[in-house]
């Protein structure tokens, strides 16, 4: 349960020809959290300095 | 009631562009799409249905966009509110009479095009039937995005009732299959009847609520 | 005879207060006058008179629920593709009917009632919305600026009006920015 | 007697105060749990016998689907305090959701067509879950672009509120319409070898992610509504106290 699924780092990446659509899901995935992350905390700073 | 469907009745009839418009762009779509097409390779009859529900669709959309945008701008919604306090009646009477007007003439449109496009004679009278309907239950859809979005353009009233819109085209489509093949007829127009009645009575106390704040 | 009584109405739209802790009764024959700079709410108050507004603190009481008010706004409540006369059918029946009729005349609207609303002058189409106020029986009259866009002859006909409404009995509240030549209570909303 | 003990409880000065405690946790147990998750999922949870690798992109998937339905109730729960109960930070929990629900939609929407590439070979099927959830996403716009509409933001909260609430109304009836819909011409969609017994070398990673992504956007959720109370309320006194 705990073992590696691949054995190097180039299996890791192709993922036996998946790689390309499993690793770009979850590149945008967390692009677009940490972009809204971001996006919130600069509304944030933006609503303070208002004051 | 009968002041406020009398007086939209006469309003809706002096306004030719409104009124007579949706159903030339109906006209005008069945038309214009047999000729865009090689109808040689194209069993047209078989796929003719959806080119009719998707003018419904569209055709509704359009008969019912500024429904309540021009009572809004010129101060109709107040004097209105000042007589009977909220807009239900109104909301019904408005619906009742565009579904009469304008969406009864669409569906008559519908069904003689599907006749002519080789349907036969005897489901005419069905075709026509579930038409009427389908436009009874967009047509409250549609008011509905019009009374939140009136003056703000259609983009934010397609937005808003698109997705209320779509299981009607559903339940329009699979209507259209039982006339099709034949069977669950009635139980569909039976499930549409009820639908309807339940959306007629519904539908206004939410417009009227958007008017409400609207005018607010 | 007590028609309403506005308690402590304070209104703001979004952050800008418009007023604070307003507080009057209106009674039959009686006017209200609401006066103010631009922007200073004068409308938006007659609106929370009339209960479509509703204000952000405070209540406006109606004597009695269903007191009959007339009221005519900045809108004309006109349809511009109508023509009066037809506008006027669309509104009144039989005895009004009539009465607006006198009043399509007196405003000396008889002969363009055949044009369509939208090209008539702005005066004429605000007489015409006049009529509205005019021909209806109410107990309270509420209008916003009704001289703006008025000839003279016209201002008077409607201070006249006015005035004998109010020596019916009926209350009055209007904004206006030239002095009504009514006697009336003032309520200055400031700038 | 209701309405007292909601608004005491739901004032944006009480909301602010207790997220303010709240926000750390929630942001360090979402982003490790999500990382641990993913991590776990990705490299070490087994390849599924059927698709292999690409079934990995469920670990993203789920959560997404199931978060952007669940931000949609949790709208329309806001939606009904705020119109029955006229709670202020009700409206402003809306606003301040919308867009993230509108973004895991997306992601949720996404990922499902990215997943069929491999596994249907195209990238988009009518089928009936991703129809819904298309849908939805229209939702959520339709819900933004109205509260963009309106000057007077009044309005805008009470028009929004109404929206909400046809719209979760409306969920169940596309859901239903859809599926019908769909098994009148589609095949069944995708699913996990095996079906609901799904092998817990999978399922824990998955949940991990489902808590993980949940504490992660709450955190989000409490990010932006803060920013928008302080824009809201800006001229209130407690801000200017907080500040």
């Amino acid at each position: 349960m705990f073992d590696l699924a691949f054995s190097n780092l180039h299996e890791i990446l192709d993922m036996n020809g998946h790689g390309i659509y499993v690793w770009s899901v979850y590149a945008l995935g967390i692009s677009m959290i940490v972009i809204s992350f971001s996006i919130a905390k600069k509304r944030e700073s933006l609503a303070y300095k208002k004051k | 009631m009968v002041r406020l469907i009398k007086s939209e009745i006469f309003k809706l009839l002096k306004k030719l562009k409104s009124w007579l418009g949706p159903l030339l762009i109906m006209i005008l779509v069945l038309i214009a799409f047999p000729l865009s097409i090689d109808i040689s390779q194209f069993d047209l009859d078989k796929f003719y249905f959806s080119i009719i529900v998707v003018s419904i669709l569209m055709t509704s959309f359009v008969a019912t966009e500024g429904m309540f945008e021009e009572d809004f701008e010129d101060g109709s919604l107040e004097q209105e509110f000042l007589l009977e306090k909220d807009f239900y009646k109104l909301a019904l009477a408005k619906i009742f009479v565009f579904v009469f007007l304008i969406g009864i003439p669409l569906a008559l449109i519908g069904a003689i095009f599907s006749f002519a496009n080789g349907v036969a004679f005897n489901s005419f009278a069905k075709v026509f039937l579930i038409l009427s309907l389908s436009n009874l239950l967009l047509f409250n859809v549609f008011a509905f995005g019009n009374a939140l979005s009136i003056n703000k353009g259609a983009m934010l009233g397609v937005l808003s009732s698109l997705p209320l819109a779509l299981p009607v085209i559903i339940l329009l489509g699979s209507s259209i299959r039982t006339i099709q093949y034949g069977d669950g007829f009635i139980s569909i127009i039976a499930l549409m009847i009820g639908i309807g009645l339940l959306m007629s009575a519904l539908m206004p106390l939410i417009i009227s609520a958007a008017l409400k704040t609207h005018i607010d | 005879m007590k028609l309403l009584s506005a308690q402590n109405i304070t209104h703001s739209i979004n952050d800008a207060k418009l007023f604070y802790n307003l507080s009057f009764d209106i009674n039959s024959a009686e006017a209200l006058h609401i006066r103010g700079g631009n922007g200073s709410g004068k409308s938006t108050l007659l609106r929370i008179i009339l209960g479509i507004t509703t204000p952000s603190k405070g209540l406006v009481e109606l004597i009695k629920p269903d007191l009959k008010i007339s009221y005519l706004g900045h809108k004309n409540a006109v349809k511009s593709y109508l023509t009066p006369l037809e506008n006027l059918e669309l509104l009144f029946h039989d005895a009004e009917l009539k009465h607006a009729f006198k009043w399509l005349d007196q405003f000396g609207l008889t002969n363009v009632q055949d044009e369509l609303t939208a090209n008539l002058s702005f005066g004429q189409q605000k007489k015409l919305a006049l009529i509205r106020v005019m021909a209806q029986s109410s107990e309270l009259i509420v209008l916003d600026e009704p001289f703006v866009g008025l000839d003279q002859a016209t201002a008077d006909q409607l201070k006249n009006f006015l005035a004998e409404k109010l020596s019916e009995g009926v209350g009055l509240i209007l904004t206006s920015h030239i002095d009504p030549m009514i006697e009336c209570i003032e309520l200055d909303l400031g700038v | 007697m209701i309405s007292a003990f909601i608004h005491k409880f739901s004032s944006p000065k009480s909301y602010v105060r207790l997220t303010e405690k709240l926000y750390p946790f929630f942001i360090v147990l979402g982003v490790s749990l999500l990382t641990l998750g993913w991590i776990w999922g990705l490299l070490f949870a087994p390849q599924d016998a059927v698709q292999g690798n690409s079934y990995r992109i469920i670990f993203l998937h789920v959560p997404s689907v199931i978060f952007a339905e669940l931000i949609y109730f949790f709208m329309a729960i806001c939606a009904l305090m705020h119109l029955v109960w006229r709670v202020k930070l009700a409206a402003y929990l809306i606003k301040a959701a919308a867009p993230i629900g509108a973004m895991i939609t997306f992601l949720g929407l996404f990922s499902g067509s990215i997943w069929g590439i491999p596994t249907w070979g195209t990238w988009w099927q009518w089928d009936a879950r991703i129809t819904s959830t298309l849908i939805l996403f229209i939702m959520y716009l339709g819900v933004i672009t109205l509260h963009g509409s309106f000057s007077n933001l009044i309005k805008a909260d009470r028009l929004m509120s109404i929206l909400v609430i046809i719209g979760v109304i409306n969920i169940p009836i596309i859901k239903k319409s859809v599926d019908w819909w769909s098994t009148l011409h589609q095949p069944a969609s995708i699913s996990i070898s095996g079906g609901s017994s799904i092998d817990p070398s999978m399922l824990y990673p998955l949940l991990i992610s489902i808590i993980g992504l949940g504490f992660t956007l709450i955190s989000l959720g409490i990010l932006s509504s803060r920013s928008y109370i302080f824009t809201r309320e800006k001229n209130k006194k407690w801000i200017a106290e907080h500040v």
